[in-house]
């Protein structure tokens, strides 16, 4: 039994669940609280059910809400802070980057932070170069976090609240341009678990490994492609930490091709890390070279003509697809 | 020292010529014909004004996403402006920056900003480069309430009064940061009691009356020049629209309260200050209003026949003397 | 209200371990028996004492890179310190902390921290929990004067204010931020009037006594478990050696400078008050100092006789529930 | 003619070079002024030379030190900013990321902005999680900064000097470990253009691709390898953007074979793109998997022995070179 929502009703959902079910949650973040609900409405009607004292807005101090949300995290809350575009990231990480992931670490197992950092990224607003961003990658390379980026409804429904419930601090990454995007989601209370890639479609000549708002465009190109007689797979690592590699490297170790898409600019992007990983582990599978399509090594431009040139979309994705068979 | 007529009919005139253009950018908005994001703000000309009235090009001001007003009172052009608000290539940014990044280098607009208090580091650099070059510059660094609450505020202003920069900070005091009221979120009533942690002076002026703020900003601003330091303006002043223009409906502020501080128009203010000291009459003004009519028209008219930007200038203006489509990832 | 006798023996043996810890520490490691980044605190022991005297393992403290002090005045494991410092398996943090990460969650410790500053929005996060659970603990926050410079302090005092959390913001104000003087960086002269600028209570105390120290943080202390807020404690003592204990000769402060603070000893201030007042006589006073040293000694040798950690070991303690060694680069 | 000296020494010259030489050059950090000259020591004497007006000592705030940076170069001087450690960028990245890459392109190409932010990184000195990352990959992922990474007393030298006088903004990452090392540097005034790579080693036999302190190791597993008769080239691109790609591929397609050394954590650093690079473009002269040794994908311990096990090294990396051609 499903019931079809939006990406935004699905991660709403998914908050206010874990609101009922555990006093430890709470959230916190800039305009989050009612009637405003938050600049993407993703709380939207939290704070009117649950109290502003667990559904907090904050003054726009940034280190201070990441900081504040390790602090309670580390003093046994379940915070999920919401900051409200990635692009701020690069002026509050330090909570992020230097404390949340590695408190676990330094004190030798001491503790555990099961702080939750929501936020959203990616262009396809004319939002330009400050508010358009995707830097998923950069949060990869931080060991002891977890980087989970889903694409449908029942993703982000599922994964929020696992993200909620696991002990590991987890970087939640939405992306601005699936939050409309409709899809059946369970009934029923379910959770999707932790580093489980998820095969959109099955394929057996190419593998498309795609993230976020990409997923979308990958299968249309999928699509596409079928009418010519190219059957791709699709699929969403949906946690990009941990990943997981097993079921991505057993797609291409079928197909024997590799095709990534993600929207953040493609010079070391997380295509870099999936590409090196199937160059690295897969070499011997690979009938051709690991193939990238990604976001162009330009800041973002506000233009929305300059914008759709820089994001990747299903014919670019099918382009590269056709270049790579050919 | 009372400021002279033409002073006070150019502030007038400059007034006037952000709530034009910013009721144009509305209903442009509002009629599909422009994009992106668009934070009006209306209700506060007389803080931009009345800061950058007597500025010269050679003087900096950093501004914020919120910085239609500030950019135009600090002489920029209005064609250029509209040009990037139709995202084309005649634009200021070249249909790149949009309106959270109008910038004009050669009248010292160091730049809109869509990062909340980035400026306020920034203008105190440029306020550096003018000290250590021993000039008579300042720079006028504009910020929102809600960037006080920033660490860029704290450090900003503690660099900038260490080292007695030529800058003043001017807070756009609008009451709201977004859906935020302020006591929501500021630990003090009052932003000009901040500037004593930093040990600088601190005012507050009911920015209903451009000439007051006029007044305590060009104070601040002579005492920089003369390299007595910073100081921090609290320009008390209101947002007459949702926070940018997809937010119409407001569901947290009242009518009432949008109307009270509706009624305090600091262009009607100036307006019947002009009047009743005979300095203008109604002609004169609707004479400056129809002229600024005009430009704005020209504007809009010149944006919807100006080009699109070319495919390619989504590679240009990243590096001076690298070209990226050379060498692909590099 | 003055403090009962043994609370005055018990502040004064708590100071002593601190300082003869530290002496230790620096005596292993000009011996070359223990590596890495060592900040001795070593004539700050008032202000940890002082301040932690009273809490209980339910109340939270954050520290700083200099964390020795705090950690031990908040009761922590000499012998587990110790052992972290020799870099072994049985070290508060397995070996893979050091001295700038020792913690120990089981009373409320909740970490040294290598940025400067970062521990003033963790603290205030550890009251957000308190305040939320409605329980009456109360966080303790140490930060040096430096990071009173940092967005962090701004934007974490201002948010315990504005949302009334129990955190009491005690400043080692030491003088010195690694080489550079305090008045080349801070605005103000009084680390105590910055509070004003976040609507709380500030106060400076001369942390030559621990009492004093003591008495303006329970004051807080008691405040903020009332649920009436945070406040600011400025404690104003200095720091007798390098930066690090590799920063020996200290070329930018006079020897003087040093020879002058180092005179005003807060051990030797409390050690005269203890045998004037009659609450100790001199053998009393040595047998703690030589009780302490006992724990010391004992601490090094279990130290040096630990075991090391594992090669493994560098893999464990990253994830709850997650292997990192299985998938390679996941 | 060429005189030996310091890592640490060939930044002091440079910059002491370009303060003489350019009123608009002026230095401001933490404690970099005299007579303590800087935490890694690399400005000694230049305040007692140049006056601490122009090499200026800040207030420990991270976020205004590279905002006025920013500024100070949108005004038209040419700062150069140290960042005591790169970690500490997880607290600051605005200015740069947000700020100093983006302001040109934002503009529509009406100013530059010459701005250097000089910082260090890299494990090895037993300072813990905090205090030894090396986050270059990040800002490779920044379109619109240049990455600089010298590895050797010339290339520090030569390459600062470039980085001053560009009029884009530098990220320029020295490494800790690198300091000390000594080497030949020019006597004459030279500068090393940005955007070449130096062939460190020549060799047919695999092309090993090194940055910062990676290149004396990779050197030195060179050394071993050639007893064994294996003939490895050296690689140190020197500027990660922009990349010399032509020098490196070249490489890789006389020997059909790469390896990637940095001691950053491996998942997501800069071999990611190195080797995605190399698996896209230059798939077809590969005999074998393009191999990555990197920091281990664990926060850095402070133990010594730990963190011995963290960083690459001579023999980990001859060992990979060996697998490779086994
Ligand atoms: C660092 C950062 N945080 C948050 C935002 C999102 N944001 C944009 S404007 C705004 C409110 C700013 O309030 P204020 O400074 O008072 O300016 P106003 O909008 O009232 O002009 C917020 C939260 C942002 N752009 N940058
Ligand atoms: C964010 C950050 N900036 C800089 C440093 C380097 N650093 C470590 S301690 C220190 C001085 C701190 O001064 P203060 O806060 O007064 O503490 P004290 O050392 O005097 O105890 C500096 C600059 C750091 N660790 N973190
Ligand atoms: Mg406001
Ligand atoms: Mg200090």
């Amino acid at each position: 039994m499903t019931v079809e929502m939006t990406v935004r009703e699905a991660l709403n959902r998914a908050l206010d669940e874990e609101l009922a079910r555990d006093p430890s949650v709470f959230l916190l973040g800039e305009d989050i609280a009612d009637p405003f609900g938050g600049s993407w409405k993703v709380t939207k009607g939290l704070s009117d059910k649950h109290g502003i004292a667990r559904v907090r807005n904050t003054p726009i101090s940034e280190s201070a809400i990441v900081g504040a949300a390790v602090g309670a995290a580390l003093a046994g809350m379940r915070p999920v802070a919401e900051i409200m575009y990635i692009d701020f990231l690069a002026l509050c990480a330090d909570g992020i980057v230097n404390q949340a992931a590695k408190f676990r670490y330094m004190s030798g197992g001491q503790v555990s932070v099961p702080v939750v950092f929501r936020t959203q990224g990616g262009s396809g607003r004319s939002t330009a170069a400050q508010h358009g961003q995707s830097f998923e990658s950069w949060f990869t390379h931080v060991p002891g976090l977890i980087v989970v980026m889903p694409s449908t409804p029942s993703d982000a429904y599922g994964l929020l609240k696992s993200a909620i419930r696991d002990d590991n601090p987890v970087l939640f990454i939405e992306s601005k341009m699936c939050y409309a995007q409709k899809g059946p989601v369970p009934r029923a209370e379910t959770a999707v678990p932790l580093g489980l890639a998820d095969i959109k479609r099955r394929g057996r000549d190419v593998t498309i490994v795609a993230i976020g708002a990409m997923v979308a465009e990958a299968l249309a190109a999928a699509t596409e492609l079928a009418d010519d007689g190219i059957e791709a797979e699709v699929i969403d690592p949906r946690t990009l930490v941990p990943l997981d590699k097993v079921r991505i490297l057993e797609s291409v170790s079928r197909t024997s091709r590799a095709v990534i898409v993600h929207e953040a600019t493609k010079r070391s992007g997380w295509g870099a890390e999936m590409a090196a990983l199937i160059a690295e582990e897969a070499f011997h599978d690979l009938d051709g070279p690991v193939v990238r399509v990604a976001g162009a090594n330009t800041p973002i431009p506000a233009s929305p003509m300059l914008e759709a040139l820089h994001r990747p979309n299903a014919a670019r994705i099918a382009a590269a697809v056709r270049r790579l068979l050919a | 020292m009372p400021l002279p007529n033409d002073a006070l009919l150019e502030m007038y005139r400059r007034m006037t010529r952000i709530r034009q253009f910013e009721n144009t950018c509305h209903e442009l908005y509002q009629r599909g014909q422009i994009e992106g994001v668009l934070h009006l703000s209306i209700g506060q000309e007389a803080v931009s004004v009345g800061a950058c009235y007597g500025l010269t090009a050679d003087d900096y001001i950093t501004s914020t996403h919120r910085g239609h007003n500030d950019i135009i009172a600090k002489g920029a052009d209005l064609t250029r402006m509209m040009d990037e608000l139709f995202m084309k290539e005649t634009g200021y940014c070249r249909a790149k920056g949009g309106s959270m990044h109008i910038a004009d280098f050669t009248l010292g607009i160091l730049g809109a900003n869509g990062i909340v208090g980035a400026g306020i580091p920034i203008a105190t650099g440029a306020a550096l480069a003018i000290k250590l070059r021993g000039e008579r510059r300042v720079a006028v660094c504009f910020f929102g309430d809600g960037a006080v609450n920033q660490g860029f505020f704290h450090e900003g202003l503690n660099l900038a009064s260490v080292w007695r920069l030529p800058v003043v900070f001017v807070c756009h005091n609008n009451a709201w940061a977004e859906s935020t009221a302020q006591a929501a979120t500021h630990a003090v009533a009052d932003v000009a009691e901040r500037a004593k942690a930093y040990g600088m002076p601190g005012v507050s002026v009911d920015a209903i009356d451009v000439t007051a703020v006029h007044e305590a900003c060009a104070a601040a601003i002579a005492r920089a020049r003369e390299g007595d330091g910073p100081s921090l303006i609290n320009c008390k002043t209101y947002r007459w629209y949702g926070h940018h223009v997809g937010d119409a409906d407001q569901p947290y502020r009242s009518k009432e309260e949008l109307a009270a501080t509706r009624a305090r128009d600091c262009i009607v203010h100036h307006r019947e200050r002009l009047m009743r000291s005979g300095v203008a009459d109604a002609r004169l003004l609707e004479t400056i209003d129809r002229d600024v009519a005009g430009e704005i028209t020209a504007a809009v008219e010149h944006a919807k026949a100006a080009p699109p930007p070319s495919a390619d200038s989504m590679y240009e203006d990243i590096f001076v003397g690298i070209d990226v489509r050379e060498g692909g990832a590099s």
